[in-house]
């Protein structure tokens, strides 16, 4: 079982990453938000992996350790706000350069149009 | 402000009563008083976004409907069921369907119900609330889905909301 | 519990299960959008029903007490499934979705 | 046999949910995603339901009630965009 | 248990939420209450300092829960220090805003006290989660800040600025996630005590989560390689905002010192020191790398953002090293170089608004109003800034220098601190010629007056490298003990014991 | 007391200067004479004590950490270099009033004069090296605002910039040195300084250490090859030239040799080191000096020179060459600011300082030129003048040394040499001004005598040179000694001072320099033609071109590195985190710790390959914006769903919602930008990022299953036992947040707030064209509010408020509370913003959105704070079960309280963080629409948008 959520989140931390070093914002975004789910399940096994043991008293014999719950709870709010306030950001980015790229003004970023291709979705 | 007491959607106060009796888990002397503050505050706060009601609502044929809908959900989804599963191709068809009720709540109660019965979903409802456009998963004419539809849900309606 | 009680729930549990897995067997396999989106909107719907019946007369019959948002679960499930259908398929005639060839009917594009 | 029926139904469901998967990443159209994944979750839901069920413990309804009553806005959302671009206008 | 822990964090916290209520009241109102709450923040850091004189720990428990299960918020000469530095900061840049640069959203004030608020937090708290959490809120609000006044220029910077914090935010929660896999606590005081039970290999585990704890300190404070987003966010951002940021860097060295010494300090046993061996040499290839952009700038805003990757690099090392002297001289140099490039941020958004087009290129530009004023205290804060007698800055650099002792470390430490030195100079006595010295004809239009009271918050900044000569002997008597203080564990450990309010009494 | 006084005084006077500066020159130029003259007044009652051998000191503790006190002493050497400065600076205080024209700023000019004179003062009477180090820089930086005193000049602003960098770089590798010696030593204080000679001298940093001292002393005082920053300061007001560049701060290098002299002096490394370069500066300066044809360049490489013989006389190491160089430090003085003056009141009277064009000024200004004629010759040490003294003692000693061999001739053939130039510039001085004919075009013709008082300061130098030169005995015999004695650490040797000592070598060179001088000066053409073919170095052009090469390799490197990229900036931290995770990773042993791995469920595993496989398909299928947005909304469905299995509820809801409205705000920003990424980077670089990313997957992968296998034990157990008794709550996650923890929650909901205004600031004013249709070339649909939508979302308002209450309420004991309440009721709403527009619903919703955010903080504050009130410390709770009559028992809790704050909070800022986006769309813009019949509404939206 261990093994199956490791791997899960080292997929979402590679994926996120991958996604971080992108050129766009909206894949950053999306990079940062699967590098944040990342990170709570990362938080959440912290406190080891419990089944049918929710730390809610009296309804099981055992319970999960629900510090890290509490931790990752309040982790997922602000990482929500942080997403938030990064999409709007880049909504401003887009507003101010007519251009989704990450390093803003198209004239004044370092040329990486070598690589540039145009390709039609679906 | 005595107005402002009041209950100003019965119905709906109604429902939200029950709803939060099956929420707090069987009725008892809290959940009893939490639900009515509840039931009174809530279409309090809610009923200007309900800017236009129908003029007529019999409300006690709702359940009535209600049950049909649900019967007719249950027995008509071992047909499409059957059909996915059978290798014969389905025959689909839209069909505009022309509308008799005009009260939008009517509209949109008939146009659930055909999404829900199996082998019909409302594509879509005209701008002008004449049509319905219904997409039917198989079948040969359109007159026959027209008129199931027209009798067994849109005449109840009919009357519900005239 | 008894035993007839287990039956119920055991048949409401397969059935739901049947259901969910056709209705996703149709997704899968119908031509095109719009036959598509039967499958979803009422197996499923159906399926996933019968299982909240099932958890709430398991539950019935557990010591912890009665509990009915199983209802409020399938009463959202059907208020909702019309109106998901419905916006769906509206895109899907905006967009021109292709429809399967032997479609009678033409969809709108408002 | 409750047991027994848990894991079948709990298989099969998975099934489901694979299917709906396969047809996310199919496709062909955007639509058809939307569709997938609103079926996923409420095939999520019967998942919860089925866990709640085998673990004894009604703790996991709730979550499957917020499925009920918010993905269906996902899923509205996703869908006006696609065919109106502005969700909230 | 005393009250007055709580000052820093509700007065700015209470202050924003009113500055939220009365958001469409008129400006004069809001300005006068924002600066009420600003002057009172003040105050109340101002009291703690004299609390923490007296070298006793003091400590708050939140919801009266005993450490380490609550949080706590604890009180010791470092934390006094660092909120009254935040505070005089705050207050002089917040006089400098109302001078007119918090027009253009409603939002400014609010958003200027919440971000007070996360460092007074940050500053206080004793526990590794609820760190994050101040960090957080203190982010979220320069963010906010950061992209505060009009213009297209601000939106690129910003968004580098935040998706860096962001993944750092991420860096720290795994940090989080693997000291608390081990240790299963959260307070920093029982995180000291249970790190040097840590052994086998969940030993690697913590020490790696240690190290991830530093990168991310480390890119708050802008130390090379994470130096980079630095210069252009700080550059682009509005004068009072850019001059309350120079906290902001200090912010990630106070998270250095104030959770290395303590839980992986000399006691930490095989984990003792983590990470300072990394952290000198990066210091000094920080400096190195301020220097070298404090010499390649070309607009006096970009040689103060260089500047401030300077004083990182010139605190940090001394901090790696880790003697006391080392870390009193260097909590010395902290006070002086916050507020001296604080002032010099506002200083040149005066010199910008008297320049026009001309802004702040180091370029020839006509005569501009107010020049003695203005080159004077660009004066000041350059000696200052690049470390010469007599203020503030030379002392700083001065026990810097002194705190080592010969060896390899002396040498690289010397030699790049005086040599940067010497080439900062350059670059200010350059900067400084060409901008107020050497005019072409011509008169420059759109010139906004140099108020009494931006003259005055600029100068009092500025000032502050005086007043820190003056009083050099109890400011260096006091980093000293901080010092002293932050190297002894053993009276942070026993902030764990501290006594709850009783039931009832 | 008045040692401190007397450094104290120039300063306050500095301060005081500006005030004067409205009443003109004499008003500001006496007011600054006045503290110069208390400070004098104030050594005197001292003289008694050194001349008896005494030393006067005067200390108090500063900053004892540092070793800095501000301790003063005033011995001989402090007490010569005291009275230059002093009788100098009054001298050219008053001769400025004169040189400056009154339009100028001369508050400034004289508030820097003071100054410099306190911190030179403070230089030669500090008796603690750090206090001196710091009226060291003070001079440099005084110095260079003196330079500049003329801004709009350009050669003035380079050759400021040009000193400061020479002196106070200088002046950083000397603080460098202090603080080595001050390590050695133990301590800065001169007395223990001078005292440990031999064991600095014995230690093996001294090499060092004596390197950094001589640095910052040949700098300061120009020696070669630091010397070039002298001629080019001469752009200063002369005045300046005359007090800081001839008589005093050039002087304060070779202060520092003399007051070092016991604790540095006598090794062969300070020999060579100091006579080198003092023998090569002396040579250099003068005969560069014989080749300017300004008149200030004259007297500056004179005094390069002047100052190398000086250097060169301490770097011998004996006592006799020790006692001659302080003797001319005195007579350099003298002579050499009053010939800075006579070329300011010439460059004064006729505009120019070109000595080819300024010729027989004899016939305009005798009196001038008989002073200048008169300093010129002490100068060229012609006998009977100050000059000649020291020079024939320099001489004498440049016999005396012994070096090994051939070398022995070096010092008296270069003595001799140098003396040669020295005649032949002060020959030029004279002949070249004052005769060779009629002037040549000057700007301002006929040139007069300066005001009358304007030569009182020179005539009393003059004076002096010739008194001293006479009676060198009774003039500046005792000072001599006393300051050679301090100098020395010990009584002076015996020398006479006597204006002749017979026949003897030194005389003769002195002859053969006066001769050749004579005759070098009579044949100076073929010397200039000599001169001229070679090319000029133009030291200030080189100096402007290293600093602006460096600047600008600076620039490019910083340009290279700092570029702006994003993507670097990541990278790099990402590979920060990976590096420095990596070693303590790698030195574990077996990833899989004692606990071992758990039996895996087939349905868990698959669920979780799917979440891994949809998380790569993201990161793969990014270009495709929407499907990739579709791809991580099941990433987070099955994360929510990992919550489930593995036993937190709670998470799994918040999760769910927080899920949701992140695709609403995502859809909404995917609304204005490219449906779809274009391949920017290359493959390699694609290749590299998949690296990357790989290593940070599997590194977290090995870290988390280490973490999930090791045992473990937590601070938990308290919570658990506590959270109902202490908290009042079954649902102890619950507990933690609003209890335990609940700082951290009220922290968290202000992260919430602050993002919503921060968004809606950042919002404020932006205006945003979203693409006319979809990626596909579709143009969007009209129709904004479908009837279906419309006519279920009104419902499910008032039914998912109910659920919202539900999940409220029950968060205490059971998985819920404010914040998932709160985002319930939001997506309810936003349901309605999405079904009925912008307009209707805002037009519904009674509160203002910052209203609700603010009350919501107020009220998790409040609560927080209401526990004050009963002694408890904030955020302590309190519950209570009250039992009503018919109603049954209840439970009443404080946190329940805190919990409605962090609902409103939620509500609040999340519905103006996603309305604040929505609002950027043209659409809303169209507000007047009534929105009492929606179709109407729809309809008219469409005419509107079609007319458009
Ligand atoms: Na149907
Ligand atoms: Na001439």
């Amino acid at each position: 079982m261990e093994l199956v959520f490791a791997l899960a989140i080292g997929a979402l931390t590679a994926g996120g990453v991958y996604l971080l070093l992108r050129a766009r914002t909206f894949p950053v975004v999306l990079g940062l938000t699967m590098l944040s789910y990342g990170v709570n399940l990362f938080l959440f096994a912290s406190g080891r992996l419990a089944t049918g043991s929710q730390p809610v008293l009296g309804t099981a014999a055992q319970y999960a350790d629900p510090l890290p719950q509490a931790l990752v709870l309040t982790a997922i709010v602000i990482g929500f706000a942080m997403t938030a306030f990064v999409v709007v950001l880049s909504l401003r980015n887009l507003a101010d350069h007519g251009d989704d790229h990450v390093d803003g003004d198209p004239k004044k970023r370092t040329p990486t149009s070598k690589h540039a291709r145009e390709r039609r979705p679906l | 402000m005595l107005g402002r007491l009041s209950f100003p959607q019965p119905w709906l106060s109604l429902l939200l009563f029950s709803i939060w009796q099956l929420l707090a888990d069987g009725v008892g002397g809290g959940s009893v008083v939490v639900g009515l503050i509840l039931a009174w505050g809530i279409p309090q706060l809610t009923q200007s976004f309900w800017p236009e009601r129908p003029a007529v609502f019999k409300a006690w044929r709702l359940p009535g409907y209600l049950l049909l809908v649900l019967w007719d959900i249950v027995i008509a989804s071992f047909e499409v069921a059957w059909l996915i599963i059978s290798p014969r191709r389905p025959e689909p068809m839209f069909i505009s369907y022309p509308l008799q009720l005009d009260c939008p709540q009517a509209i949109a109660i008939l146009a659930s119900t055909i999404s829900l019965t199996p082998g019909t979903v409302t594509a879509d409802i005209s701008d002008d609330h004449k049509i319905l456009l219904i997409h039917a998963l198989d079948t040969r004419t359109a007159e026959e889905v027209i008129e199931a539809i027209h009798n067994r849900y849109e005449k109840p309606l009919m009357e519900m909301f005239q | 519990m008894n035993l007839f009680i287990e039956y119920i729930i055991a048949a409401l549990l397969l059935l739901g299960a049947v259901f969910t897995l056709v209705g996703a067997i149709g997704l899968a396999v119908l031509p095109d959008f719009f036959t598509r989106l039967h499958g979803p909107t009422k197996a499923t719907t159906v399926g996933v029903g019968a299982m909240a019946l099932a958890s709430m007369i398991w539950f019935a019959n557990q010591p912890m007490g009665t509990g009915f948002v199983e209802i409020l679960i399938m009463v959202f499930l059907l208020l909702t499934a019309p109106p998901s259908a419905n916006m769906m398929a509206k895109a899907a005639m905006h967009m021109e979705v292709p429809k399967v060839g032997n479609t009678r009917g033409d969809p709108w594009g408002q | 046999m409750i047991a027994i029926v848990l894991k079948i139904s709990i298989a099969l469901v998975v099934i489901a949910a694979l299917l709906n998967v396969y047809r996310l990443i199919v496709g062909p159209h955007a639509p058809d995603r939307v569709l997938a994944i609103d079926t996923l979750a409420i095939n999520a839901i019967a998942l919860i339901i089925l866990l709640g069920i085998t673990l004894n413990t009604r703790m996991y309804l709730e979550a499957a009630l917020l499925i009920a009553v918010m993905g269906f806005v996902s899923t509205v959302a996703m869908a006006k965009y696609l065919k109106r671009g502005s969700v909230i206008e | 248990m005393t009250h007055w822990l709580l000052a820093p964090i509700l007065i700015p916290l209470l202050g924003a939420i009113l500055q939220i209520f009365v958001g469409y009241a008129p400006m004069p109102l809001r300005r006068v209450l924002a600066i009420i709450t600003s002057a009172l923040t003040l105050a109340a850091a101002i009291v703690l300092l004299n609390l923490a004189g007296d070298d006793t720990y003091r400590v708050y428990a939140m919801g009266n829960w005993q450490p380490p299960f609550g949080i706590v918020m604890v009180l010791d000469r470092l934390a006094a220090m660092m909120l009254v530095l935040t505070a005089s900061l705050a207050l002089l840049c917040h006089l400098f805003a109302i001078g007119g640069t918090d027009e253009g959203t409603r939002q400014f004030h609010s958003l200027f006290l919440f971000q007070l608020m996360g460092l007074n937090i940050a500053f206080l708290t004793g526990d590794l989660f609820n760190l994050f959490v101040a960090f957080e809120i203190l982010l979220i609000a320069s963010y906010g800040l950061l992209m505060h006044g009009s213009g297209s220029t601000r939106s690129t910077p910003g968004l580098h600025y935040v998706v860096l914090n962001l993944v750092g935010s991420s860096l720290f929660l795994i940090s989080v996630g693997m000291i608390y896999s081990v240790t299963g606590t959260l307070n920093m005081a029982d995180l000291a005590v249970k790190v040097p039970l840590v052994s086998g290999d969940q030993r690697f585990l913590v020490e790696a989560g240690g190290m991830l704890l530093l990168v991310v300190f480390a890119l708050k404070a802008a130390v090379l390689p994470l130096t980079f987003w630095l210069p252009r966010a700080y550059a682009s951002a509005t004068a009072p905002v850019a001059a309350f940021f120079a906290i902001m860097t200090k912010v990630g060295i106070y998270g250095i010192i104030r959770v290395y010494p303590l839980v992986f300090g000399a006691n930490a046993g095989e984990m003792a020191n983590l990470g300072m061996n990394w952290l000198f040499p990066l210091a000094l290839a920080t400096l190195i790398m301020g220097v070298i952009g404090v010499m390649g700038a070309q607009t006096l805003r970009t040689l103060v953002t260089w500047q401030l990757v300077i004083s990182v690099g010139t605190l940090l090392a001394p901090i790696a090293l880790g003697s006391q002297k080392g870390l009193a001289a260097a909590l010395f140099y902290l006070l002086s170089t916050t507020w001296t490039v604080g002032g010099l941020f506002l200083l040149i958004e005066l010199v910008r608004s008297q320049r026009g087009s001309a802004s702040d290129k180091i370029v020839m530009a006509p005569q501009i109003r107010h020049r003695t004023l203005l080159s004077s205290l660009f004066f000041f804060g350059a000696v200052s800034a690049a470390g010469l007698p007599p203020l503030s800055g030379f002392f700083g650099k001065l026990m810097i220098l002194q705190s080592t002792t010969s060896g390899v470390e002396m040498a690289w430490l010397w030699g790049t601190i005086l040599t940067g030195s010497f080439f900062t100079l350059i670059a200010y006595s350059r900067a400084g010629s060409v901008v107020f010295w050497r005019n072409i004809e011509g008169e420059i239009k759109n010139s906004t007056p140099v108020t009494p009271l931006l003259a005055l918050s600029t100068g009092a900044l500025i000032g502050m490298s005086v007043l820190m000569v003056a009083l050099a002997g109890p400011i260096s008597a006091y980093t000293s003990a901080t010092a002293a203080q932050l190297l002894d564990t053993r009276g942070y450990i026993q902030t764990l014991q501290a006594p709850m309010v009783e039931e009832g009494s | 007391m008045s040692l401190p006084l007397v450094v104290l005084l120039p300063f306050l006077g500095a301060m005081a200067a500006p005030l004067f500066a409205q009443g003109g020159r004499t008003a500001i130029a006496i007011a600054s004479t006045v503290p110069a003259l208390i400070a004098l007044a104030a050594l005197f009652p001292h003289w008694q004590t050194l001349a008896d051998g005494g030393v006067v000191l005067y200390t108090y503790e500063w900053l004892p950490a540092l070793g800095l006190s501000l301790s003063f002493r005033l011995d001989g050497l402090s007490l010569l270099f005291a009275l230059l400065i002093l009788v100098i600076g009054i001298l050219i205080i008053l001769y400025a009033r004169y040189y400056l024209k009154p339009e100028e700023n001369i508050g400034k000019f004289y508030g820097l004069l003071l100054c410099f004179m306190g911190s030179m003062l403070g230089i030669v009477l500090s008796s603690n090296l750090l206090l001196m180090m710091i009226f060291w820089e003070i001079t440099s930086l005084v110095s260079f605002l003196l330079i500049s005193f003329w801004t709009h000049k350009k050669g003035a602003r380079r050759g400021a910039r040009m000193a400061l960098t020479v002196t106070g770089g200088g002046g950083l590798a000397l603080l460098a040195g202090i603080l080595i010696i001050g390590q050695i030593v133990g301590s800065y204080e001169l007395d223990d300084v001078l005292a440990a000679g031999p064991i600095i001298k014995a230690h093996a940093l001294y090499p060092v250490a004596l390197t950094l001292v001589l640095l910052g002393a040949f700098t300061k005082s120009a020696q070669f090859p630091f010397h070039f920053w002298l001629p080019h300061a001469m752009q200063a007001p002369t005045p300046v030239s005359a007090y800081l560049h001839s008589a005093t701060m050039v002087k304060a290098g070779i202060f520092l040799l003399a007051r070092l002299y016991p604790a540095l002096a006598g090794t062969e490394q300070w020999f060579y080191m100091v006579s080198f370069t003092g023998m090569a500066t002396l040579l250099l300066g003068a005969y560069i000096a014989m080749f300017k044809h300004d008149l200030k360049g004259l007297l500056a490489n004179s005094t390069i020179s002047h100052l190398g013989l000086i250097v060169l006389l301490l770097g011998m190491g004996t006592e006799l060459a020790t006692v001659a160089a302080l003797f001319h430090v005195i007579n350099h003085a003298t002579f050499k600011a009053s010939l800075f003056m006579a070329a300011g009141i010439i460059d004064h009277e006729t505009g120019t300082r070109d000595m080819r064009r300024i010729n027989g000024l004899w016939r305009f200004m005798p009196h001038t030129a008989t002073l200048a004629m008169v300093a010129a010759a002490s100068m060229a040490g012609v006998p009977l003048l100050n000059g000649f003294l020291s020079k024939e003692m320099f001489f004498a000693e440049s016999l005396a040394l012994n070096l090994p061999g051939y070398w022995a001739w070096l010092p008296p053939i270069v003595a001799t040499l140098a003396g040669i130039f020295a005649v032949a510039y002060s020959a030029r001085f004279i002949h070249d001004v004052f005769f060779n004919g009629k002037p040549i075009n000057l700007p301002i013709y006929p040139p007069h005598e300066p005001p009358r008082y304007m030569k009182i300061p020179v005539e009393i130098l003059v004076f002096a040179c010739l008194m001293v030169g006479m009676f060198p005995t009774i003039s500046v015999g005792p000072l001599l000694y006393a300051a050679s004695s301090a100098t020395l650490g010990v009584p002076a040797p015996d020398y006479k001072l006597a204006v002749m000592h017979g026949l003897n070598l030194p005389l003769f060179m002195s002859f053969l320099a006066f001769f050749g001088g004579l005759l070098m000066y009579s044949q100076r053409k073929r010397f200039f033609a000599f001169h001229d073919r070679f090319r000029e170095i133009d030291e200030k052009a080189i100096f402007e071109k290293v600093v602006f090469s460096l600047g600008l390799r600076a620039n490019r490197f910083t340009a290279a590195t700092e570029n702006g990229s994003l993507q670097r900036y990541v990278m790099l931290l990402i590979v920060s985190a990976l590096a420095v995770a990596f070693l303590p990773i790698s030195e574990m042993g077996l990833f899989i710790g004692s606990n071992g791995l758990t039996p895996v469920d087939w349905p868990t595993a698959t669920l979780g390959a799917v979440l891994i496989a949809s998380a790569l398909a993201t990161a793969a299928m990014h270009r495709e914006r929407f499907f990739a947005l579709v791809l991580i909304s099941v990433v987070g469905l099955l994360t929510a769903l990992t919550f489930v299995r593995f036993s937190a509820p709670d998470l799994t809801m918040t999760q769910l919602s927080v899920e949701v409205v992140t695709v609403v705000l995502l859809m909404l920003a995917l609304y204005y930008m490219p449906s779809w990424t274009p391949v920017e980077s290359s493959r390699g670089r694609r290749v590299r990022d998949m690296g990357i990313a790989l290593l940070a997957g599997s590194g977290m992968t090995i870290i988390t299953l280490a973490i999930l296998t090791q045992p473990f034990s937590s601070i938990s157990e308290f919570f658990l036992a506590n959270s109902k008794t202490g908290g009042g709550g079954n649902n102890v996650v619950n507990v933690i947040l609003v209890d335990f923890r609940g700082f951290d929650t009220l922290g968290e909901i202000s992260v919430l707030a602050i993002a919503a205004l921060g968004i809606f600031a950042m919002l404020k004013n932006t205006t945003l064209t979203p693409p006319p249709g979809d990626g596909l070339g579709h143009a969007w649909a009209r129709q904004s509010h479908p009837t279906m939508l419309k006519q279920i979302a009104r419902p499910m308002l008032p039914m998912a408020l109910m659920v919202s209450a539900f999940i409220f309420l029950r968060g205490h004991n059971l998985p819920g509370g404010g914040f998932i309440a709160g985002l319930i009721t939001a997506v309810a709403l936003i349901l309605q913003y999405i079904a009925s527009g912008f307009s209707w619903t805002e037009d519904r919703i009674a509160m203002r959105y910052h209203n609700m955010i603010a009350l919501g903080l107020l009220f998790a504050v409040m609560t927080g704070a209401g526990s004050l009130a009963f002694g408890y410390p904030f955020l302590t709770s309190t519950f209570g079960y009250i039992t009503w009559p018919v109603v049954g028992k209840f439970e009443l809790a404080s946190a329940l309280v805190f919990d409605l704050g962090v609902y409103l909070a939620v509500v609040g800022a999340t519905l103006m963080m996603l309305v604040s986006v929505g609002r950027i769309s043209p659409h809303s813009a169209i507000r007047a629409i009534p929105s009492e019949s929606s179709h109407d509404a729809d309809t008219t939206t469409l005419t509107q948008r079609e007319t458009e």
